[in-house]
């Protein structure tokens, strides 16, 4: 038993507080946070550039001789400034895909352009009609000649109309059981016939809604074989869950309500800290997170030892999502009429930050599988209940 | 016990309902937001002499008892209609107690002022946060030992800037030492303390009320969409697990309808429970607003999070319109004082 | 809208008290308690003697010239002492069944025996394999010429060892849907063949696992037709729901628990009501069980307006017994490591009264239909969400 | 990072489920209500050295680690034996600490003799609801600035009469001013204080331990018993609602036992935040115990009630085990000013 958390980048990671301090604008975050789009071109390109994106990666896809554990601490320290990077990282997850289950010729295409800058690739997955029930899709391509066409509609195509392509998920058969009539397309969003339109969100992020009116692409756009999508999918997904690593660690923003609290007098001339209703709460979360933490730590552990860690990655998204937004919403609580005050707002507590992930937890419990789809998989996978779900 | 409304307070949610809906569907409280406040619908309240609803017929208003208010508070907030009524009530049955001869309540029984109310005393000159305080006129608050009406300059509203927040609510600081502003003191002492405290209870009791429109039009909405939204073959509202708890929320929200309705009855009545029951039917709707909107809007899935869906715009409000009286946490304990050890 | 609790029992209230004071003792409450049965056969005969089990009951069934407010006065005051009438409350359902669905014999035969003390008629529905889902009940009556065999076996069957019959739930068609081959049977506790042994539970009562070996019953002691059990104990079950009256009120054990915290010094000095987390839990426990009042309360307005208040029926069970839970536990945590004394136990705070209701309350989510029965009625009828049950 | 047990450990859980699953089967748990004290089972853990294990070899002890300690107090929870475990290793280790060379360790290490620990101090010359307190010879407590061992001579247990509780456990009151008992200062002032902290710390580690082993045996009875009982056709854990209930406490039961694990470990590696994170896995699950028990009595329906089925006896045990030392919300508070507001 050996709870001690080792910096695996620890030896990196000076030089890449050095690249990051050097290249990136800390405005960055404040103009993804005002505008939404949680992806800023010129970082990505400067990441091409100097081969961060393509550290670790084979070179004849596009590799680049740069140390991928100091690639790893240049996007935490980029994380670590509020800036998010969401074109590079469903980038990132289409290319491993593309490594498991792409032709060769497709890996020479499509991951060279990737680490290189060129393309920006999407995820279009979700429906109007298929939420949880991913494999419902509808959106339907269609054999005609050497190409396919495509017609359909996607949800939360984020990033989208600042990307190159979209990883689509089509049906290619009508006929065939729901998840075995599933195809993958890389569809180029320039193509004719594709329409984006935003959504926005109550975090302030702008996602996409994506139309596909006779969209005509070529045989090779498909990945994978014909009816084999859900599969190509489950390869993906492995990539989209994972526990979180050590990654920088500040004061957390329970610390800093703890602070904020020692700092504010009540009318009764105490410190609201002193308030035990508070620091009940506080103790509650305190304990909340140090468990969410340690069920995303046993994610990676889990995967470190070479096993796959699904129901761990459910239980950890799971607790820490519906945890998250428990405090957050606590942590309102405390801090009282100020704490409706926005990011930006004058005289906001702690620069409006809670409210800020108050707002953002809002989805961490829907995207990337619902709490209900997560806890049916712990019933399942771990407690041995039988399926509930009706037949379809 | 007589859990029915009467023929005339069924007429006025007739009433109010229908007027809400033909002035303040959601397209009108998206294009309310940021400030929360639209001068169509509070021209049409002014005009139903709603804010002035509840102060004596002999004073010009409409000596509607309390039931009355909160059937329009429900109402309201099954639309979140973006105008101050809550405010604007309180304040004004303030006036027309303390003073209730004055210019300042012929100006608010006749004309399209909005008044509110300083929930916390004033510190350091400045009425913090104050709920309708960016399009308010005139501001009663607790200022050291006096109850003190303030009054600005009619002018185009908002007249005070309000932060961005949360709820998309017209709160702001009112910086109380300007030239422009005119001071009338309404109370001193004890007394100011006691109306003050009067008005704080009535505040709770509408908008727990407000609360509780919101609060069921929120489980209308998701009960709603999980009977027309299909997955695995099914509408979701078929899964034991989403039923189970839009029952829970559904059930204790007609347990707290119940307490909001003897909160108001309380108040009519004279009854001495009145604040204790409006600060628990507050703590109460406040709580279930915000589980209801939540579980409904994550039966929304992906589309909860949109601003598109109107479910967010409920989620928002139920948590930032209670948060106007702070820490609900400092309410319960003052409650609990109240009702178990309470000062002789 | 009016919530003035009138207490149409205030005229007779002295009289009720008075025929308490002479002729209830105390001690059975304690007598009860340790001993587990929850009906006192001298009590009841007590009050069949005076007339008051037959208050308002038609005289042709032996019902006597009483006041029925009266009676209902007196059985208040009995529970007020902490005295059960389980044996009694059963009697009294099953006789109100009879009333409606019984031939005039039956009701000549058992009721007027029932209100003069002479039989106590317990309910035997749930079996080891049928719980919430009562209607698969196994228990079988097979027609032998003019009479019934029965075999089977029946839990739950709560004062069966202080009764003469059981109102009993069988299956006579095993052909038939299963909510249409049920039908009822009033079965004498004496017969040969039934069976009576002891199921101790975690409050303290006794009650009773009841067997069922060929026991012979005549055809007139079926209840209702045969195949219709199913809508007899719908008729039953009205009785069964129902909310709370006004009653007798003094101060709740909330009232109780807060004055016990305002004695108790802790070590800081102070007294335990001045800390807040105490205050914020004893605010709480008030605020549920004030809603828990209100909506048992609205079962009754909705009777009295003539209504059937089924999903108010249910919605008050629902709440009102989870809320149980919660505040007693709660309030053992107030009360601190001392909360684990029993009744009975030296310097038990309160008597060990927090205790005991702890206990008692555990059952409250599960008898007269469990939290989640009521929760698929509440949206099925309230709501209108579709039945999930799987087809059966 | 390492999440797994050597195969030392896992051999040690291997040996002591197996030693409780031959002395403490239910009915032996049964049989011990109401005191909560098999003199057998608590025989046989003396004679694996149990008590002592934790105390340095050089000192006659086992020189084993708190990982090992919460694997052996896992498995006394899952069976709830009815043996004062947590406790004896506590005060063991507490007087090999203060009086390593004394007689007081040595009657500990080698005989059957239980020793305790006095949560609180001492108040009016008793010791309150002391843990164990019925079937201890020896009781350490904090008595004023004195950290004191107080020893009772031999002789048929219960010594002390323990009053019927929930938990069915062996507390009871120590009188400490009799004339019988032997009063030996073990520290005093500061020292004292830390020896007595640090020892309930150890306490609430252990208990935390006992209570996951407590927590996983009653979800491990629910899933179980909803897998084999049929109703309406189906296994009831094919129903949604039941199947995210169980999954929700099954998840936070394997992170609660992270908290645990990791609290141990700090505690073996001397790390500053170990008598934090014991609180943190106390108070955790104390509460997960509570609910997971909750879920699986609620779940056998009408059977969870009777004294008949198992899911009762863990139901009881854990509400009242945690509650040996208070009110959690004072523990919580205390926790929090540690946390977050350290005196420095």
């Amino acid at each position: 038993m050996d709870f001690t958390i080792t910096d695996e980048l620890a030896d990196v990671r000076d030089e890449a507080v050095r690249w990051v301090a050097e290249h990136v604008d800390p405005e960055w975050a404040d103009i993804q946070h005002r505008s939404g789009d949680y992806h800023t071109p010129e970082l990505h390109q400067l990441l091409a550039r100097d081969g961060w994106l393509g550290a670790g990666w084979p070179a004849e896809y596009g590799g680049r001789d740069r140390s991928p554990a100091q690639a790893a601490a240049i996007h935490q320290e980029i994380a670590a400034l509020g800036i998010h990077e969401d074109g590079w990282s469903t980038t990132d997850m289409v290319c491993k895909t593309l490594l498991h289950v792409g032709t060769e010729e497709q890996k020479q295409r499509y991951i060279s352009k990737a680490l290189a800058g060129e393309t920006v690739i999407v995820l279009g997955y979700t429906e109007p009609d298929s939420g949880s029930d991913v494999a419902a899709a509808k959106c339907r391509a269609e054999r005609d000649g050497e190409d396919w066409v495509i017609h359909g509609q996607k949800m939360f195509t984020s990033t989208a109309h600042m990307a190159t392509h979209v990883f689509l998920l089509t049906r290619t058969d009508f006929e065939a059981p729901k998840h075995a009539g599933l195809t993958l397309f890389m569809v180029p969003l320039d193509a004719p016939g594709v329409e984006i339109q935003p959504t926005h969100t109550v975090g302030g992020q702008r996602t996409n809604t994506t139309f596909y009116s006779e969209v005509r692409v070529p045989d090779d756009a498909r990945i994978g074989e014909p009816g084999h999508g859900w599969d190509v999918m489950g390869v993906a997904l492995v990539y989209e869950r994972g526990g979180g690593g050590a990654g920088r660690t500040g004061p957390s923003l329970t610390d800093r309500v703890a602070g904020w609290c020692r700092g504010q007098i009540t009318p009764e001339g105490t410190s609201l800290f002193d308030d035990p209703t508070v620091q009940q709460r506080l103790a509650r979360i305190a304990i909340e997170s140090e468990v969410a933490r340690l069920l995303g730590l046993r994610v990676g552990w889990v995967a470190g030892q070479g096993g796959m860690p699904g129901v761990e990655g459910s239980m950890a998204k799971l607790y820490g999502s519906e945890a998250k937004q428990r405090h957050y919403s606590a942590m309102q609580d405390i801090l009282g009429a100020e704490a409706v005050l926005t990011h930006g707002s004058p005289g906001a507590p702690l620069a409006g930050e809670v409210d800020t992930a108050f707002r953002y937890a809002i989805v961490g419990t829907i995207y990337g599988g619902t709490s209900e789809i997560q806890r049916e998989i712990v019933a399942q996978r771990r407690l041995g209940l039988p399926r509930s779900r009706p037949k379809s | 016990m007589d859990l029915s409304f009467t023929a005339e307070q069924e007429a006025l949610r007739e009433a109010f309902a229908s007027l809400f809906a033909h002035t303040a569907g959601t397209d009108v409280v998206r294009a309310a937001e940021p400030l929360g406040f639209d001068e169509k619908v509070w021209d049409q309240l002014v005009r139903t002499g709603a804010p002035a609803m509840a102060v004596p017929e002999g004073l010009g208003g409409g000596g509607a008892g309390f039931v009355d208010l909160i059937v329009v508070a429900q109402e309201l907030g099954k639309r979140l209609a973006p105008a101050p009524l809550v405010e604007a009530v309180v304040a004004t049955n303030l006036i027309a107690e303390a003073a209730p001869g004055g210019p300042l309540l012929q100006g608010l029984v006749d004309q399209d002022r909005v008044a509110t109310l300083a929930l916390q005393p004033v510190a350091s000159g400045t009425a913090r946060l104050v709920p309708a305080g960016a399009v308010a006129e005139v501001l009663i608050a607790l200022d050291g030992d006096e109850l003190v009406a303030f009054e600005r300059p009619a002018g185009a509203r908002p007249h005070v800037p309000s932060p961005p927040n949360l709820g998309a609510s017209p709160i702001a600081d009112w910086s109380l030492d300007g030239p422009d502003l005119q001071r009338t003191v309404l109370a001193g002492g004890a007394e100011a303390r006691r109306l003050h405290h009067r008005a704080r209870a009535e505040w709770q009791l509408l908008m727990a009320a407000a609360l509780d429109g919101l609060r069921s039009a929120a489980l209308d909405i998701g009960v709603e969409y999980v009977k027309s939204r299909w997955a695995f073959g099914v509408p979701i509202g078929w899964f034991q697990a989403i039923q189970h708890r839009l029952a829970d929320v559904a059930t204790a929200g007609e347990g707290a309808q119940l307490l909001l309705y003897e909160a108001a009855w309380a108040r009519d009545t004279g009854g001495a429970d009145a604040d204790r029951l409006a600060a628990m039917a507050f703590l109460y709707q406040s709580e279930l607003a915000q589980l209801t909107t939540r579980e409904s809007l994550q039966f929304h899935g992906g589309y909860g999070y949109t601003l598109e869906y109107d479910i967010q715009l409920y989620f928002r409000r139920a948590k930032a319109w209670p948060l106007a009286l702070g820490d609900p946490a400092r309410l319960a304990c003052e409650l609990a004082r109240d009702l178990f050890a309470p000062e002789s």
